[in-house]
């Protein structure tokens, strides 16, 4: 095979030319040889290296059973030293395959070219996926292109790489000066160099320099540890966020009609699937699938949410404990109607790019998109659902039906229908919390038996009947737990945070926000 | 906040209160009652609010032993609230509220002023409806009702009697078995009479005994609670002016959370401050 | 009177299955189908009840038609003793396939060896155990974590270890095993990061930060992952989302095949790895006749096939074979026709039962694709032996399994005597 | 008499009769279909049905306990299955020291998870546990104690309903967390397994069998007469009373919190007995157990059977149990319908339970 592979390359290109050669034994070199021919394509200064790596890369280069290599382009499969195109099959091609390893390595490379590239943006990219691994040819590159180099931005970001590859420059002084050139940048690379040349077995043999470094490196640590502050309780919001968007339907059937609806995780569960359904439906149009779903697990999940009032709840008002009971028996029967409908298996719920990724503040601190539009996602359900409670007659008739039942009614309000329609309103909103759920989680069975507790507590925590309490309750939770994991782990931050509830409720039985009056009585 | 001691210091020393008992599962034994005095309450500044609204203000009222006073006053008086107060449901803002000279009602749970010897009659009438007429009595009997007590606890032949003589009493001797539940209005009322006299109180608060009764009924609850007083102490909460009058002795008109005026039902009905409170009330 | 009637119904109901036809050969499935591991249990249901159906075309066993019989154990531990008591006592099955979590297996361990049964285990687990009575057809811990670690290690330079995993048994002691042997191979304390999480942990914010703070020192990172099922998921879009690319620190898991990558969006996983001893994109014949006979079988041209389901087809076909070797279900004569026998793997080579009742498998690595198949890029030289007893660990180092020189599963090689045995 | 009045002389009278009638008749008639009856004949039991019915009967303990607490003094406890694995795991815990040198490892002090996560030496709170009397202790302690800090906390500040049954589950759900914990030694989500003997007689033997299934018949027919006496006594009139006017009860002298606490650790203890006998039959205790769950569960059986009457609570649980093993081997694919439907019906249908039901038919045929 290689034998053929060699034969090939010596029918077609001169002896030593190294891009020939190269290329032809790609196909049976190893991935460490591979990361070595990589770099002898790139330093070749062929015409077509750059295009054959990226292909590479892209995973569209390929070789037929004799060994000869072939770029699969637009047109079909070409020569990639001549770029004419030839006669073969797919299904007769192996793809010359790469790794986790030989990506990075071809990135590097590719970036180098990209120095060249005419958009400015393209050209600060590549200097900083050059600056991971900044190997001699990195830097030979950087140093050659940072006199032609036009653009002031790609110049302070050339001459940063360059200052930090100057951290290794033989003399003291060079090293100092790098120092300052680098003041202000944060990043890990810059600290970890730093951190090593600061202290340690590979410490500057320089005192002065040592002392710069070690400055500098205290410097980013004082930061660091403010942004880490800043991050986690960025997280507690955003965990918050999540337990108040399952806890708020719960909140209002809960809460607001004292009916204990153990069915509510299905109802989120259900939002979820709605959303997966959804995806099918668009396939080609994620985002708007995804945006679609939100007022479509509403309905769905709301108009469940009626006939389980209808069916259930209704014969069993005052009876709280009897809904308890229903409920519980009408979860299994929901849980088991998706495991016969879409399977036991999870089901995959596509994550539009708008959500994906982070936002990057600067080199310390970074917040994930998803987690913040939760956030956002969050506080636009919790403003309409308390307008919807506050502002309109149905919130009106809604109040005054869960506060004095009979005289609603003799007020000729249709008491009935109010009930449908508050225990709707408040599924609706559980299936709403299962839109935004199915692209933090799993979208399965037991999506709803993960979250129905935690929504117990949140609403219990705050005080039943309060949507504020629940606002409160939930951000509070959650950020108490994320506070206390990084020093108690994820499962005894749970149990504290359990434990804390337990007391809390010994000093306030009513919780957070106690509700007035007679009312507040709800057993 | 702790009101009651605050206060307790104002008091002279001959009514400094016992050392109260905080923990409720300690059993509390009340002091005897001292009526050396020969006044069974004193309630003094008492004043509660609610989210703002006043509903005691300053109120201060004093029982003299074996006394039978009515309290009248137009809704939202304080007559329910003051209730509360005495039999510890309701903790006031300030004030003192003293049974006898030594008993520091505040410091105490309602289980405890009960056993104290204050015995309340609701407005609406609540019994046990899932147990039967004797067992409601049964319940309401005097005595040590600790848990183990109650476990292992037999009717003597002498409490049995009592009970008899109560259903005697309210008339419900032919519903012994019957759930409380199935009982009319009315005789829900008297079954309540009952309890309270079951617990042979010192200070009976009834509120509103006679709402729902025919006037037959109505008379003899009035009998029965006259026989009471003397012997016990009796406040009554009442609307029915002719009931009042039909009973009482001394009449205190509450408004707005205190006393404002205090005598005889005539004196009290041609004060012309109450006449201005009740204008518009035919009654008056 | 209630009771009394509903005892004479158990019996009566009991008595209904007994009472089936006597020239069938029965086969007890014992995995859940509904709670929490319904998930990857169910399918591991519908491959024996695929392979039953075969198996019964090519004129089933010895002549006589498998039947299949299958209770729900529902998640539920004991209940997964009570139902396989049921199956044993009751149904008198000769062989079942059954059990996906650890706790589920050490559940029904004292019912089978008490009742004489036998049970294929088709799922990696942590080792430490090899019973008379059970076969384990899934990976040990020789035969996954240490290759895929090795891999790391050589291929991939890796300096910095984050075994990250949830709170139960195979992953405490398959970290453990790791521990000990990145310790061995002079891994300082400080570069390994332990962290365990509850089951179906969903927020991963925090951790999946620490991990990024902990990879970001200069030396090479990689995380293995023994994540146990439903916490993947938010796990890898966590990684996604707060921009750990493959590239940077590689993720390898034990426990996400085909099956959980199908349930989830493999975008932000593109290039993390998996370590199997199967891979559905592994392209051999055998593989390929497999998975459509599945996806006739399962009638979903786009159901995936996984390592549990490889495990649980070897774990059949040697039953198969030892049955016609040994012209008998007895389970003494089936387990000791058993030993030794040889059937193919799926992706090549062959997998044989050990004397220590576990197989000898191929090792692969596989990187996670865009279609939620893998990339395989790198494997074993042959198959690896399954130890039952880890040679890491301070208290199994001197123990050993051998059911044909030893007749004992813990052997103590130093004590020289075969403890805690239930016969 | 009205309907409400024969119900209640009808169920305190002939149910507890019929109960006792039927715990003797089961007590009698399993050992002898199983030991008497020859094996393959069609009226045999098997030991596997044997240990189903203590199963069965543990439950039903359980749902006693949880019956007093509930039906009859109306605090809804979401926390029993707490009571009910502390119970469990302290018996547990003395099996698996029995184990002694024969865990696969031999080691004679650590139990074999503790061995393989190299523990080095025994946590001090599993000592003792390797003397039967201690860990019978234990087994009304454990439970008794938790109930007791609970309830204290609780009662006296009044925390009730809907309030109080969820910071039970929340304490339960807390418990299920901590024990999953493989560093609180306790073996995990493995929990404690493969038992061996029990006072040095093998449990795999039938006569040990049928010994835990007599021992937990006993149980049952103790904790069942307990239940009445104390359902029976003032103390229960007044617990009943509780549940019914609270705030009326404390005017008329009871401190109602004294009570509850009782009560609430009696209950506690009870179901604490039933996990200790439940864990030998089934042979396995995991956090698994502390299932919020479950504490549900067995709040159905109770409303199934029929709250407030002890042997409504044992019907319910022995008939919804049933009902389980029954569904999970005839319908696998679909029992929860089955079972999720009958939850729904009986609440919906029958608020009184099965009693209730039989109670009606019995009036009907009275009235005929």
């Amino acid at each position: 095979m290689l034998w053929l592979g060699g034969a090939a390359a010596w029918a077609q290109a001169p002896a030593g030319n190294e891009f020939d050669t190269a290329v032809a034994s790609l196909p049976t070199a190893s991935y460490m040889e591979k990361e070595v021919l990589a770099g002898q394509i790139a330093r070749s200064g062929h015409p077509q290296a750059q295009a054959l790596l990226q292909g590479w890369l892209d995973g569209k280069l390929h070789a037929d059973a004799s060994g000869h290599v072939w770029l699969e382009g637009e047109g079909g499969y070409v020569d990639p030293a001549s770029g004419s195109a030839g006669k073969v099959e797919a299904d007769d091609l192996e793809k010359i395959g790469t790794n986790n390893r030989l990506r990075k390595a071809l990135k590097g490379v590719l970036a180098q070219f990209a120095l060249a590239s005419p958009a400015a943006s393209a050209r600060i990219q590549a200097v900083r996926e050059m600056r991971r691994e900044l190997d001699e040819s990195a830097v030979a590159a950087l140093q050659a292109r940072l006199p032609q180099e036009t653009e002031a931005a790609v110049k302070h970001e050339i001459e940063l790489a360059l200052a930090l590859a100057g951290l290794q420059a033989g003399e003291p002084a060079q090293r100092l000066a790098a120092i300052a050139s680098l003041d202000g940048d944060r990043s890990a690379e810059v600290y970890n160099r730093l951190s090593q040349m600061a202290s340690g077995d590979e410490a500057d043999a320089d005192a002065a320099v040592r002392n710069a470094a070690g400055a500098a490196v205290r410097s980013i640590e004082s930061w660091r540890s403010f942004y880490q502050g800043v991050e986690t309780l960025f997280f507690g919001l955003s965990l918050g966020s999540v337990l108040v968007l399952a806890a708020i339907g719960l909140a209002i059937t809960f809460g607001v009609m004292g009916v204990i609806n153990m069915a509510h995780g299905e109802l989120i569960m259900l939002g979820a699937y709605t959303a997966y359904v959804m995806q099918l439906l668009l396939p080609n149009h994620i985002g708007l699938a995804l945006l679609l779903s939100i007022p479509a697990a509403f309905i769905v999940s709301g108009l469940v949410g009626v006939a389980i009032e209808r069916g259930i709840v209704r014969h069993l008002y005052g009876r709280p404990l009897e809904t308890l009971l229903a409920t519980f028996g009408l979860s299994l029967v929901l849980q088991q109607l998706v495991r016969s409908v879409f399977s036991p298996l999870n089901r995959s719920v596509q994550t539009p790019g708008f959500l994906s990724g982070s936002l990057q503040f600067n080199d310390l601190l970074s917040v994930t998109w998803i987690r913040l539009y939760i956030v956002l996602f969050m506080l636009i359900v919790f403003a309409a659902l308390w307008l919807t409670l506050n502002k309109t007659s149905l919130g009106l008739k809604v109040r005054a039906v869960s506060q004095n039942r009979r005289m609603a009614t003799a007020m000729g309000i249709a008491t009935s229908r109010v009930d449908a329609m508050t225990f709707g309103l408040g599924s609706g909103i559980a299936g709403i919390a299962g839109v935004a759920l199915s692209q933090l989680t799993n979208v399965g069975p037991n999506l709803g038996q993960a979250y129905i507790i935690d929504s117990f507590m949140v609403v219990v925590f705050g005080g039943v009947g309060n949507l504020w309490g629940t606002l409160i309750g939930g951000m509070a939770l959650g950020v108490t737990n994320k506070l206390l994991e990084p020093w108690a782990g994820a499962v005894m931050a749970k149990i504290l945070v359990l434990v804390f509830i337990i007391l809390f409720i010994q000093r306030r039985k009513q919780g957070l926000f106690p509700q007035k009056g007679r009312a507040a009585e709800g057993h | 906040m702790n009101v009651p001691h605050a206060f307790s210091r104002l008091i002279p020393a001959r009514l400094r209160p016992p050392p109260r008992s905080g923990d409720v599962f300690e059993r509390h034994n009340p002091p005897g009652l001292d009526l050396s005095h020969n006044t069974v309450l004193y309630l003094e500044d008492i004043t509660v609010s609610f989210d703002g609204f006043r509903a005691l203000n300053k109120l201060t009222l004093y029982v003299e032993a074996g006394e039978l006073r009515c309290i009248i006053g137009p809704n939202g008086a304080g007559k329910t609230t003051m209730m509360d107060v005495i039999t510890g449901k309701t903790r006031p803002d300030s004030g003192t509220a003293w049974f006898g000279q030594t008993i520091d009602l505040l410091g105490m749970s309602e289980p405890q002023i009960a056993q104290a010897g204050i015995g309340r009659k609701f407005q609406k009438p609540t019994v046990f409806e899932q147990h039967t007429v004797f067992e409601n009595l049964e319940l309401a009997m005097a005595g040590d009702k600790s848990v183990w007590k109650m476990l292992f606890a037999k009717l003597s032949p002498a409490q049995l009697l009592r009970i008899d003589e109560v259903l005697e009493t309210i008339g419900l001797k032919e519903h012994r078995g019957a759930l409380a539940g199935v009982l009319s209005h009315g005789q829900k009322q008297w079954l309540e009479i009952g309890m309270l006299l079951m617990q042979e109180p010192q200070l009976l608060l009834v509120d509103e005994p006679v709402a729902g009764m025919t006037p037959q009924e109505t008379e003899r609850t009035a009998e029965l609670l006259l026989s009471l007083a003397g012997k016990h102490s009796v406040v009554v909460v009442e609307h029915d002016m002719d009931f009042v009058r039909s009973i009482a002795r001394q009449v205190t008109v509450l408004h707005e959370g205190s006393v404002l005026a205090e005598g005889t039902i005539d004196e009290v009905q041609n004060d012309p401050k109450v006449v201005e409170v009740y204008l518009g009330e035919p009654r008056c | 009177m209630k009771l009394k009637f509903i005892l004479t119904a158990a019996a009566l109901g009991v008595a209904s299955f007994a009472a089936q036809a006597a020239d069938t050969i029965k086969v007890g499935v014992l995995h859940s189908l509904s709670g929490t591991m319904a998930i990857s249990e169910t399918t591991l249901k519908d491959t024996v009840l695929m392979l039953i159906e075969e198996q019964n075309k090519k004129g089933g066993v010895m002549g006589k038609k498998l039947e299949a019989v299958v209770v729900d154990p529902a998640s539920n531990w004991p209940l997964f003793a009570e139902k396989a008591e049921q199956l044993l006592v009751k149904d008198k099955v000769d062989v079942v396939f059954g059990c996906w979590t650890s706790v589920s297996r050490k559940s029904v361990l004292p019912v089978f060896e008490k009742n004489n049964g036998l049970l294929f285990y088709p799922v990696q687990y942590e080792g430490e155990e090899s019973s008379k009575n059970v076969f384990y057809t899934g990976a040990s811990p020789n035969q996954q974590a240490i290759p895929a670690v090795d891999y790391l290690m050589k291929d991939l330079g890796v300096k910095r270890w984050v075994l990250a995993g949830t709170d139960y048994v195979y992953p405490r002691t398959t970290n453990k095993i790791l521990e000990a042997y990145l310790k061995s191979k002079g891994v300082k304390q400080e570069d390994i990061l332990i962290n365990y999480t509850p089951f179906g942990h969903s927020d991963w914010q925090s951790i999946v930060a620490d991990i990024k703070k902990f990879g970001s020192t200069g030396k090479k990172t990689a995380v293995v992952s023994t994540i146990n099922g439903d916490a993947n998921v938010p796990f890898y879009k966590e990684l996604g989302n707060q921009k750990i690319s493959a590239e940077d620190i590689p993720v390898v898991a034990f426990s996400v095949g085909e099956e959980e990558l199908a349930g989830l969006d493999t975008k932000p996983l593109v290039g993390h790895l998996a370590a199997w001893n199967y891979f559905q994109s592994i392209n051999t014949k055998a593989n390929k006749a497999e998975i459509a006979t599945w996806q006739k079988f399962i009638k979903k041209p786009d159901r995936t096939f996984n390592d549990p389901m490889e495990a649980t087809v070897i774990g059949f076909k040697l039953w198969v074979k030892a049955v016609e070797k040994a012209k008998s279900t007895d389970v003494a004569k089936v387990s000791d026709a058993i030993i030794g026998l040889e059937v193919p793997n799926l992706t090549g080579g062959t997998a044989q039962m050990l004397p220590n009742h576990h197989l000898t498998k191929p090792v692969y690595i596989g990187e996670i694709r865009e279609d939620g198949q893998f990339d395989i890029v790198w494997q074993t030289k042959g198959e690896v032996a399954g130890d039952a007893w880890s040679d890491y660990l301070p208290g199994s180092k001197d123990v050993e399994a051998d059911w044909v020189k030893l007749k004992c599963g813990n052997y103590n090689t130093k004590t020289k005597k075969c403890s805690g045995q239930n016969y | 008499m009205t309907f409400m009045e024969r119900l209640l002389a009808w169920r305190n009278e002939r149910g507890a009769f019929g109960f006792y009638a039927v715990l003797l008749a089961t007590a009698v008639l399993v050992p002898l279909l199983n030991l008497a009856v020859p094996e393959g004949s069609a009226l045999h039991m098997s030991t596997y049905t044997v240990t189903l019915v203590g199963k069965y009967m543990s439950y039903a303990i359980l749902a006693v306990a949880v019956d007093l607490i509930w039906g009859y003094c109306g605090i809804l406890s979401l926390g029993h299955a707490a009571f009910f694995a502390l119970g469990g795991y302290a018996m547990g815990m003395y099996l698996m020291r029995q184990i002694g040198t024969r865990g696969v490892y031999g080691n004679a002090e650590m139990p074999d998870f503790m061995v393989f996560l190299n523990w080095s030496e025994l946590p001090w709170y599993w000592q003792g546990f390797d003397m039967f009397w201690f860990a019978a202790i234990m087994v009304l302690l454990a439970p008794g104690l938790l109930a007791y800090v609970f309830g204290w906390l609780a009662f006296r500040s009044r925390v009730t309903g809907v309030y109080l049954s969820i910071i039970t589950q929340a304490l339960t759900y807390a418990l299920l967390l901590a024990f999953f914990r493989n560093e609180m030694g306790f073996g995990g989500n493995n929990g404690l397994t493969d038992f061996k003997e029990i006072l040095g007689f093998d449990l795999k033997a039938p006569g040990t069998r049928m010994a835990l299934f007599l021992a937990t018949a006993l149980a049952l027919g103790l904790a069942f007469a307990a239940g009445r006496m104390i359902t029976r006594s003032r103390l229960g009139r007044v617990v009943q009373a509780v549940r019914d006017a609270e705030s009326r009860t404390r005017f008329i002298g009871y401190r109602v919190e004294s009570y509850k606490l009782w009560l609430f650790v009696f209950s506690a203890m009870l179901a604490g007995v039933a996990g200790a006998l439940y864990v030998p039959q089934v042979g396995i205790i995991n956090p698994g157990e502390f299932n919020p769950i479950n504490s549900i569960e067995v709040v159905i059986w109770v409303a199934v059977g029929g709250r407030g009457t002890l042997y409504g609570a044992v019907l319910g649980a022995v008939v919804v149990n049933y009902a389980k093993t029954w569904f999970t081997t005839v319908l696998p694919d679909i029992w929860l319908y089955a079972l999720g439907t009958l939850f729904v019906v009986v609440t919906l249908f029958l608020p009184q339970g099965l009693v209730g039901l039989f109670a009606k038919l019995k009036l009907r045929r009275g009235a005929a």
